[in-house]
Parts: C-alpha cells; structure tokens; sequence
C-alpha cells in the first residue's frame, strides 16, 4: 500500500542551515588557510604567535564560531550522508546521539583551546 | 528562443555541429549487418534461469532500429521467452525503460545505432527484478501516490455553467514540462540517493507534485498542504543534487531544477513561521 | 509475489564509467567533506597541546620549546605532513569550490550549466593546488 | 474470487472515466486492466477533444459536422449525445485539473480541425490524449478505487441462453500477468468493457502493441454483436518506418501536403479544392496514396508534410512533441526539413454494438471507448471526436451500470425485429470455429448446473485454467508470432485503404488458415511468472476473430462510404446501404446481418448530403 507521509517532519532547517554554514565557512575556511599558510607559514607557528592572534577578541570570536558552523556543517553533513544511504530506526536514533555528543564535544573541546591559546584559562 | 537552453536547442546545436551527420553516417555503415545485443534473462521458476545469466542475440539491423525494435525481434525470432514490458512504441506509456549499457533509456526512444556494441541490456536497477527485464514497479507507484497527486479542490463549482477555472498561459507554461512525466521510472532508478534510501519520495514523485504545486488553480491551503508532504524529513531535503534524474529522463523534464525549487519554496514557507 | 533479485549497491559502483558529471560531483563532495570533517576533529586534538603549552612554563613559550610549539613545528619538519597539506588544501579547496557550484544550484541559478561548473571546479582544484606547492613545501626540513 | 458491484476491464480513457461514474453512482468498483492505467493507449492521442464551448459554435452543429464526417452512418441520437454531453465532460476534466492550453485571457484554447465547422477542438499542447489519461487517473487514485493492474482478462462469464438477447454476463476471469493466478472476478451490477482498438490486426499501425481487440472478441464471443468493423481509419499522417502518429494538428496549424514533385496535391488535383489538407482522414488518406500509385511519391511509399513556414515560436509552442516524434523515430527535423509521412490504420470505427446507455444485448455487459460502437463514428471518425466519446460514453455505461437511471435508450441491440439478413455474398471460406475439439469459449455451456453467479464464475475460471494448461503442456506446434504476422500482413495487403473484393476474399482464405494453424498454436515458455509469451498467444486468437469480423464486413459492404472504399462500386449507395453491418458469432458460425441507421434527431432529420470538403 501507499505510505502516507503525514507525520510531519520536516528537514527544512537543518537543510537551510548546511547552507547557511557553507556560506559562512567559504570566507572564514579562506581566511584561515590564507591566514596560517600563506600571511604566517605553518612552520613558523608558535604558541606566542598564535597567543598573539587569540588575544584579539574579534579573532577569538571568529575562530570560536568557524568551529561551531565548521563542527555544525560536518557532522550534520556526515548525518545526512548516512540517513541518505538508508540509515533508519534505531540505528539512525543512535547514530545521532553519538554525532551530537561528538560534534558537542568537538566544540567544547576547540573552544577550551581556543581560550587556552588566549591564555584566559 | 528565449531563456536557457533546451534539449531540442541542444539537439539543434548538435544537427548545426554536424554531430548528427556523424550520427546518420553511423547508421548507413550498419546498413545489412547484424546487432549484438547481450539481454540480462532470470526467471524465478525456471532452471537455468534461476541464476542471472546474460544471452547473447544477433539481430539484422535496419536503418532507424531502435533498442526496443532489437529485443522484440530477438523475442519473435529467436526465444520466445524473452519477457519486457512495452506497449506504444513512441514514448508516451513508460513500459519500456532499460538499463543499456549502463544508462537507463527508454527502448522504443533509442536508437540502437547510436550504442556501443554488444549492446547491453538490463532491468531498472534498484527495483526488484520479476522477470528478464520487468522489474517490479510497485514501490515506484507507492511514492507516486504518496504525493497525492490529484486536484485537491473539493468544492468543485459548477460545471453546467460550462465556466472553466482560469489559468495565464504563462502559469500553464510553468507546469508544462512537469506534466509530460509518463511514469516510467528511469529517473529513479538512476538516482543514488533513492537507491540507498527507500523512503526517499524520488525525483517523479516530487516531480508530480511540482505540477500541483505550482498551479494556479490550487488553492494557497492546499498547496501548503502539498508542501507538508515534500519537506518531510524523506522528501524534497534528501535530494543531494545528483542530476542523474535529470540526465537520462525521456521526457527532458528539469527534474532537479523542479527539485530545487521547492526546497527553495519550503523553505520560504518555513521562514514565515519564524 | 514472485521471488526477484536485487543487484545491489556495490554493483551500482561497479558502473562508475557512466557516471555523468553530476555525480561525480556529489562523490568528491562527499568524500572532501568526510575527509575535512575528520581532519577537523584531528586538528583540535593536536591543538589540543596548546592547553599543555598554556598551564606549562612560561619561559619554554618564550623559548618556543613548549609543546604546542614543538609539537606543531616538529609535525610541519616532516615531508609527508606537508604533502599531506597539500593534499588537504586540494580537498579543501574542491570542496568550497563545489560548495559553491551547490549553493547555486539550490538557488537555481546556472542549472543547465551544472556540468560545466562541476569541471571547472575541478580544473580551478588543481590549478590552486599546483600553485600553492611551493608555499607549502618552503623551509621543510628534508 | 473476487467481488465488486462493477468492474471494468481496461483502464484508457473510456474505462477510468467509467470506473470514476461508477464509483460515484455508489457502486464499489474495481478496474482490471492488462497495462497499468498510466501506459493505456490513450495516452498517445495528441491532437484533442471536440466540444462546443465557444460563443457562436452550439452541439448542433459539433452534430451535423460529426454526423457528415460519418458518411450518414452515425445513429442520430448516438451523435446528438455525445455533442450534447461533450461540453460538461471537457469543463470536468478541466477543473479536475487538465492542463489545457490557454489563450491570453486565461480559457482553454480550440483550435480547427479537419472536418469541423467551427474551432472546437480543446488540446492539452500536442499531448492531450497523456493529460486526459493521467488527469482521470489522477481522480481514480483520489477516490480509492480499485485497480488491479497487470491483470489480463481472458474472457467473461455470461449465462448460454440460446438467444443472446437473453444472456447475462456476471463477471470476467483474469489472471494476474504477475504470477499466472487465474481468478475469477464477479460483478454483482455490471462489466464494463474499454479495452480499446484492434489496430494490432493491421501490420502498419498507429495502435499500440496492446491494442489487440480483446474486448471485442470477448464479447463477440459471448454473443453481443460486432458493428461496422469494416470502417477502419487510416490516418494519412503516420511516419514511415514505426507507425508513429503525426497528428492532424500540424494541418490544422497549417501544415502542407507534397507530393515528389512538391506539387501541394489535395488542390493541385482536387481531392479537396475547398479543405485541402484539412479535408477529412479518409480523403487525405486515398488522395496520398493515389499520388505514390500514380508515380508522384517519394521513394514510392510516402508524401512529404511540410510545417516549416508556419515558424519556429510557433511549431515550439503548438507542436514542439511532433519535433520530437520526428527526430527520434524517423531522424528528421521538422524544423529544417518537411516530415515523411503515409497512411497507416489507426482507428476502428465499429466494434462492439451498445446503446446510447453503453449497454449490450447481454445483460450487465456494457462497452465503452473505442472497442464499443454506438455509433457515432458511422463510416468515418471526425478527428477529435474519440476522446469526447470516451468521457462521455465511458460515463454513461459506468453509472447506468452502478444503476443510474439514464432512461430508455432510443437505440436498440442484439438481433431483432429490425434486423435483416444477409443471404447475397459468398464466402470464400466458412467463417468462424475451425475444430470441433474447440469449445466455445465465452458461454457456459454449463445446461443449467451452475444456477447461480458464482458456480457460473468458477466453472469460466476452470475452463481458463484448462486452457492455459493446454497452451504450456504443449511442446510443439506453431508459435502465436509467426500466425499474427501472417494475419497481419494479409490485413494490411488486403483489407486497406483501397478494397477489391478478389483481396478480401484472398484475406479471408487467410485468415482460415490462421485460425487452424491456431489450433496447433503452443507457449514456449513454461514459467508461470510474466508469462507474455502465453499473453501474446492469447491475444492473438481475439486477432484472429476481430480480422474476420473485419474482412466479413469488408466484402459484404459493396459501396464506397467514408473510410471504406471499394473498388467495384466507387459510389455512397444510400439506397442500399444506410444500414449498419452487423456481424454475430452465433455459437461459432459467424453470421452478418443489418440493422437500419437511425437519421431521425432530437428535433431534425439528417438528410444524408454530399460528403465534399
Ligand atoms: C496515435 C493516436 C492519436 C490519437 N489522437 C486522437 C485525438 O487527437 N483525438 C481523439 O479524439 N482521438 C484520438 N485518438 C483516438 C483515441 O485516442 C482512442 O480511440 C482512445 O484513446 C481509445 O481509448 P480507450 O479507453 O477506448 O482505449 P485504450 O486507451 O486503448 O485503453 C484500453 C485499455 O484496456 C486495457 N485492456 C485491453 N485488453 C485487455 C484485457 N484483455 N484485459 C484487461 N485489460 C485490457 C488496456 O490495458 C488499456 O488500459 C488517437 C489514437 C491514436 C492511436
Ligand atoms: C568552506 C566552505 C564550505 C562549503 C561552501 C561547503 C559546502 C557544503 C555543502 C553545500 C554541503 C552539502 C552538500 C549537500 O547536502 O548536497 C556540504 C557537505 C558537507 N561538508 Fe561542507 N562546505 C564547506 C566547508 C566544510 C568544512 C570546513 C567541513 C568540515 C568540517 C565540511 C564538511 C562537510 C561534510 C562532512 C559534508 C557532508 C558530505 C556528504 O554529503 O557526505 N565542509 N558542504
Ligand atoms: S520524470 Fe522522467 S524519468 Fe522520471 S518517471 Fe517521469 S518521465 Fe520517467
Ligand atoms: S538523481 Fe537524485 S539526488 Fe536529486 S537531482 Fe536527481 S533526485
Ligand atoms: S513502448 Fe511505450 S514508452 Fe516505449
């Protein structure tokens, strides 16, 4: 018989804030690259450098938040790409706990490291 | 023409190019010599066939043979057990989508001059197979209906008065190519997404809807209504833009870009309520 | 009903020959973002030093013997991480290309064109990653 | 077994309209249908629908027009109902939301069409038939009806009283395409037959391959009579190599006619020197056909149809489809170049005999669509006018089958006080049953032990099964293919466009012989699942019976009336012949017969005039 989709579960937010993130991601992911490999080499980096560049409250916050839509955007990407391939039930029920946990601890994480570097620890 | 190109420009660029004298060309060479055709045959019940094996025919090409004309004259000629659906033989009843030679086609729309040989023809993959080449359409009829493709108006006026609702041409250009969908699920075969996600409405089904969503004769709650059903968590989000769907679809129907769209106005919907 | 037979996923891959430009633009993007996702959460982990660094001595900061700054810099000293840089820097870059290919797509623009721009991206990939090897692989320590 | 107040078999357009009416009229309906409703082939219809909407245009005269285009062989209030009713039906199908064409003030378009007085053809692009069909589907799903699709009905199940006047049908037998189950199907109400055209019986075809005449053979067999089946429509416009329809609509925008020597033929040698191409079927059909006989055609089989004037925005918006039919079945581009084209068999006029009801002379069997004749159709269809009739007809067989009240239908059926003989022709061959071991199919011959529907309905399945078994047990013999072809092309080599009749009776001889190479016929393939082999040989018997009706009417015809020409007499003999042939199985040993037309209207009479265009 038909399945009827009436429960009403939409993935619309979700699906808007991937792109909402990318949006967000291009110009921040440029500037990081741009930022740590080509103005600062990688191998030049030092933890006073890089205190340096966290103490600036404007950085710290655009760091903070390149994390959040970077952690945001994967896990909610690597989500979609499972459930795309069928993942249902309890599987899937489990299977985005365990993406939140770690996408929250991803995010806990980065931002106790991000305030370490600034040495606000 | 105006706007973006359309597969008929296409194919027009290509006659300029030449492409398609390359084309013709093809087709004399074949002229009174046969085509190798390798058919997927597994029938349940009988020996032998139980395990998928392939059959090799020699059919005599003539000159605007098509896939479909092949196999029908390998059935009549050859084995007369050799089991596909077809029926109108000019693309309008859906019957006849295979798998040659890795895409999904239409037989009775291609032309068998234009196939690298030995052609090679399959079943619909991700549909259960029942029989050679008919596979087993119901779940494709199952997302067609889910969308609920009908006119919801109930209050249906009058029509003694003869008096028809009133639609702008325009309005009635928007849903065309939607409307010239025949059911014939090679679009959801082809897409990856539906393959792995069974729940997944696909590419006609959402298709369908476009046509009622997007005509002006429906009324704004109903197509709200309809909007309910695509953005539920296995509808119009899952699509990841393969283009696949839009890529072997007979009918040149812009099945992504039908796609997009509503996501686009789902969203739109979404964004009110905040 | 009658018994039938499914081919499956794996042989669906088997067929990567016909695939059109469409998907395998949404296979690279799939396979970038895994690989940037995991990446990120490895990043973190190796920053992670710069809580030891930070709780640590002060004078070893000062004389960039501390962990987060050996740690980096020993890492950045060995010639496969800067390969693996580059590599990262390809996929990084393929994804925010294509992502951009999809954030027009979504928005509807340029549909008809969704191949072209899929191989664009790609060129535009390599193109970037090719220039950027000298960069990357300056001052390592062979 | 299953049960339901009425079932129909075939799901097209006559039979989803009727299952819809039905359904409405409160009967628990189910559709049987051999495709799935979508792949019906009235889905293929491009050109559309006649209906007197428009201010100035009236059913009168969608009537006269329809009537003239019928050569005088339509029954009057056949003709003046479905004119009547056509208007409704088409505004139903619109708000059930029909994409239409639209004219700038938001109403559906009409554009002319071959043999009508007045714009009144309502199109859906070049498509309309695809829209009606899955416009209707569309309702069939919204109200839960149900469908049994891939189901092949074998044949009915109608009582043996020896007068079929007096014989009920109480159900169909199918079996499931699927897994090869036979089952019965009763119906408390009614059946209703719209399984479509016999075009299979002709070799070039605009028909589809399901188009096999199953419905006429079933019930021809049961005992209800077939009618004109001699009027069979050759569309001029078909392409070459496949069969595929061009549709009138490129003459009705303004496409043109060429022979070889780009002479604009219909008036160059005036076969039409007022309608030219617009002339009806039949006339442009002959007219291309005498220039390739006559030396004036290209590679001496086809004209040419030129539309390239009339401009690309406007064969982009009116026929962008008839592009695509060109280029991808005969790779040619109608844009740059004019399109091949030939006659080929594309509608058959007669069929099963009913009443304006959709009723049969066998109680609770009704037909509709184009397997059923009640005549409005006569000598010659007017393009335009079959899908008018499927909505309009389809549903009135379907609600007087769920019980409604339609009144006493002015048109009778079945042999009676008005029938007259047919004693003057000689057969070539005896027509009808070719062995004795053959039992007569569609009647329980049961003498009277199954009293009631239900024994009468098991015994019609056990006799199905038995020949299904038959045909798989059988390892040898003839297969269907090799029969159907032979009958196919004796059809198209005889019983064409131009009759003699030395051809039909050489078709007849023929087709004799196919029935007793038939009884020899076997199933190759012995699985149960998907069995088409044994569909296909199935439906290659109704072929056989539909062709004889076919050529039996062909050669008793002597007169050249709409679509029928005969050689020997090239002249309408109104005299004669203003009376439907009819042809009854009569237990196996075809008999023909006539019934008077009927001229006199609702309010007219309609003299029978000079059909000139
Ligand atoms: C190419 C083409 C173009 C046309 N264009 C026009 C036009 O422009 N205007 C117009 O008015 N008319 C047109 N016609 C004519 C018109 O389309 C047909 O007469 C009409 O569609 C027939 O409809 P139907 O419902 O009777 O049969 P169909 O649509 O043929 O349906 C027959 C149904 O019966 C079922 N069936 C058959 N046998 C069995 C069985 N044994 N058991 C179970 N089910 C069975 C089939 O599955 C199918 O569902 C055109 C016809 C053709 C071929
Ligand atoms: C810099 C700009 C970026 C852009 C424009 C971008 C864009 C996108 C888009 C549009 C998608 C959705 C694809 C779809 O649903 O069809 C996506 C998926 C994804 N992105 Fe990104 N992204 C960016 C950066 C990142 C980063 C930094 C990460 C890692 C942390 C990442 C990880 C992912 C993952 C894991 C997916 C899911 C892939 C899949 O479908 O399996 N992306 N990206
Ligand atoms: S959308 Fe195209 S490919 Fe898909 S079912 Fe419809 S016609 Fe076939
Ligand atoms: S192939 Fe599938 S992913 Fe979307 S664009 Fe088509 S539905
Ligand atoms: S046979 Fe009907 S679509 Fe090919």
């Amino acid at each position: 018989m038909a399945e009827r989709y009436s429960s009403f579960a939409p993935g619309g937010t979700a699906w808007l804030l991937q792109r909402i993130t990318a949006a967000f991601l291009v110009v921040v992911l440029a500037f990081h690259f741009f930022q740590l490999h080509f103005v600062n080499h990688a191998y030049e980096v030092t933890f006073l450098g890089t205190q340096a560049r966290m103490q600036n409250v404007g950085y710290f916050l655009t760091m903070v938040l390149f994390l959040i839509a970077g952690a945001f955007h994967g896990v909610n990407g690597v989500y979609n790409a499972l459930v795309n391939q069928g993942l249902d039930g309890t599987p899937k029920k489990v299977v985005l706990a365990v993406l939140v946990i770690a996408g929250g601890a991803l995010i806990v994480q980065g931002t106790y490291v991000a305030l370490a570097m600034a040495g606000w620890t | 023409m105006k706007g973006a190109q359309s597969p008929q420009d296409r194919r027009l660029a290509e006659k300029e190019s030449g492409a398609i004298d390359e084309e013709s060309e093809k087709r004399a060479e074949l002229e009174g010599e046969t085509v190798h055709i390798k058919v997927f045959r597994y029938d349940p019940e009988v020996e032998g066939k139980q395990e998928p094996r392939f059959d090799d025919f020699h059919v005599p090409f003539k000159k605007g043979m098509t896939v479909l004309d092949a196999v029908m004259y390998a059935r009549d000629e050859y084995d007369s057990s050799l089991t596909f659906r077809h029926s109108c033989r000019q693309a309008v009843c859906g019957s006849d989508a295979f798998f040659v030679n890795g895409k999904q086609r239409l037989g009775c729309k291609t032309q068998i001059s234009d196939l690298e040989q030995p052609v090679r023809i399959e079943p619909l993959p991700h549909q259960e197979v029942v029989k050679d080449l008919v596979v087993d359409m119901s779940h494709f009829y199952d997302q067609m209906h889910a969308v609920e493709p009908y006119f919801q108006d109930e209050d249906t006026p009058d029509v003694s008065d003869l008096e028809e609702q009133r639609q702008s041409p325009e309005n009635r250009e928007k849903i065309k190519m939607s409307s010239r969908c025949i059911w014939c699920g090679a679009c959801m075969s082809s897409c990856n997404i539906a393959a792995g996600d069974n729940k997944y409405l696909g590419p006609a089904a959402i298709n369908k809807a476009y046509k009622f969503a997007m005509d002006d004769r429906e009324s704004e709650e109903i197509k709200e209504h309809r909007l309910r059903i695509l953005e539920q968590e296995h509808g119009v989000w899952r699509c990841q833009t393969q283009f696949s769907c839009t890529e072997v679809c007979p009918k040149d129907i812009p099945l992504t870009e039908h796609i997009q769209e509503l996501k686009r106005e789902a969203v739109k919907k979404n964004l009110k309520f905040w | 009903m009658s018994q039938s037979y499914n081919r499956g996923l794996i042989e669906d891959f088997g067929r990567w020959k016909e695939f059109k430009a469409g998907m395998w633009a949404w296979i690279f993007h799939k396979f970038t973002g895994w690989m940037l996702i995991g990446y990120l959460f490895t990043h973190i982990a190796v920053l992670s030093t710069a809580i030891g660094a930070a709780s640590g001595d002060p004078a070893m900061i000062q004389a960039e013997t501390d962990v987060y700054t050996t740690t980096l810099q020993g890492l950045e000293d060995l010639f496969i991480i800067r390969v693996l840089e580059v590599g990262l820097l390809a996929v990084a870059v393929f994804h925010i290309l294509n992502g951009l290919r999809l954030l027009m797509v979504d928005l509807g623009i340029g549909l008809e064109a969704q191949d072209k721009s899929f191989y664009a991206s790609l060129i535009l990939t390599g193109v970037i990653t090719v220039a950027s090897v000298p960069t990357f692989l300056s001052g390592v320590g062979l | 077994m299953y049960e339901h107040d009425v079932i129909v078999v075939g799901a097209g357009g006559a039979g989803l309209r009727a299952a819809i009416a039905a359904h409405e009229a409160g009967a628990d309906t189910a559709l049987v249908s051999k495709l799935h409703p979508v792949r019906s082939h009235t889905g293929a219809a491009e050109g559309g629908i006649n209906a007197a909407l428009q201010e100035g245009d009236d059913w009168e005269l969608h009537a006269y027009d329809t009537m003239k285009g019928s050569d005088y062989l339509g029954d009057a209030p056949a003709v003046e109902t479905l004119a009547q009713d056509a208007p409704e039906e088409t505004m139903h199908l619109e708000h059930w939301g029909m994409p239409f064409s639209r004219e700038e003030d938001g109403r559906v378009s009409q554009r002319p069409f071959g043999g009508l007085s007045y714009p009144r053809t309502t199109y859906a692009g070049a498509e309309t038939g695809h829209h009606l069909l899955h416009t209707m589907y569309e309702q069939v799903v919204k109200r839960g009806i149900q469908v049994y699709d891939e189901w092949y009905v074998m044949n009915l199940a109608t009582t043996d009283e020896p007068d079929p006047n007096d014989r009920e049908c109480h159900g169909v037998v199918a079996y499931d395409v699927q897994s090869g189950n036979i089952e019965g199907f009763k119906a408390n109400q009614g059946v209703v037959l719209a399984t479509g055209g016999p075009g299979q019986a002709f070799d070039h075809t605009t028909n589809a391959v399901s188009c096999t005449g199953d419905g006429h053979a079933m019930a021809y067999r049961a005992g209800a009579p077939l009618e004109d089946m001699e009027f069979i429509q050759f569309h001029p416009t078909s392409l070459p190599s496949t069969g595929v329809l061009i549709s009138e609509g490129v003459r009705g925008e303004g496409g043109i006619l060429y022979n070889s020597e780009g002479e604009r033929f219909m008036f160059e040698y005036g076969y039409a020197n007022n309608s030219g191409e617009l002339a009806s079927r039949d006339v442009v059909a002959r007219a291309e056909l005498t220039e390739v006989d006559e030396g004036r055609g290209i590679e001496d089989e086809y004209v040419h149809l030129d539309m390239r004037h009339l401009g690309e925005e406007r064969i982009m918006d009116r026929l962008e489809n008839i592009l695509h039919l060109a280029e991808d079945f005969e790779g040619v581009d109608g844009l740059v170049e004019p399109m091949p084209v030939k006659p080929g068999q594309h509608y058959a006029m007669g069929g099963i005999e009913t009443d304006e009801n959709g009723q049969t002379c066998i109680n609770g069997l009704y037909a509709a669509g184009e397997c059923a004749c009640v005549s409005v159709h006569g000598g010659n269809r007017l393009g335009g006018n079959a899908l008018p009739e499927l909505i309009v007809f389809g549903k009135r067989a379907g609600r007087h089958a769920a019980g409604d009240d339609l009144g006493e239908p002015e048109i009778r059926t079945g042999y009676g006080d008005d029938a007259e003989d047919e004693d003057d022709t000689e057969f070539p061959v005896t027509p009808g049953k070719a062995g004795l071991d053959e039992v007569d199919e569609a009647i329980a011959a049961d003498g009277g032990v199954a009293a009631d529907a239900e024994g009468l309905l098991e015994r019609a399945v056990e006799r199905e099964r038995a020949r299904v078994d038959r045909l798989l047990d059988r390892d040898e013999g003839v297969q269907h293919a090799e029969i159907r072809s032979k009958l196919q092309q004796a059809m198209t080599d005889y019983v064409n466009v131009f009759r003699t009749e030395d051809g039909i009776k050489k078709a007849l001889k023929i087709i004799r012989e196919c029935r007793q190479e038939y009884q020899n016929v076997y199933v190759d393939d012995p699985s149960r699942t998907f069995n088409t082999d044994l569909q296909h040989t199935i439906e290659t018997r109704n072929l056989i019976d539909v062709a004889e009706t076919i050529a039996l009417g062909a050669l008793v015809r002597n007169e050249f009336r709409g679509a029928h020409w005969r050689q020997e007499n090239q002249i309408r003999d109104d005299e004669n012949w203003l009376k439907h042939t009819m042809v009854s199985w009569d237990g196996g040993e075809p008999s023909v017969w006539y019934r008077p037309v009927i001229l006199e209207g609702q309010d007219k009479t309609y003299e029978p005039k000079e059909r000139s265009y």
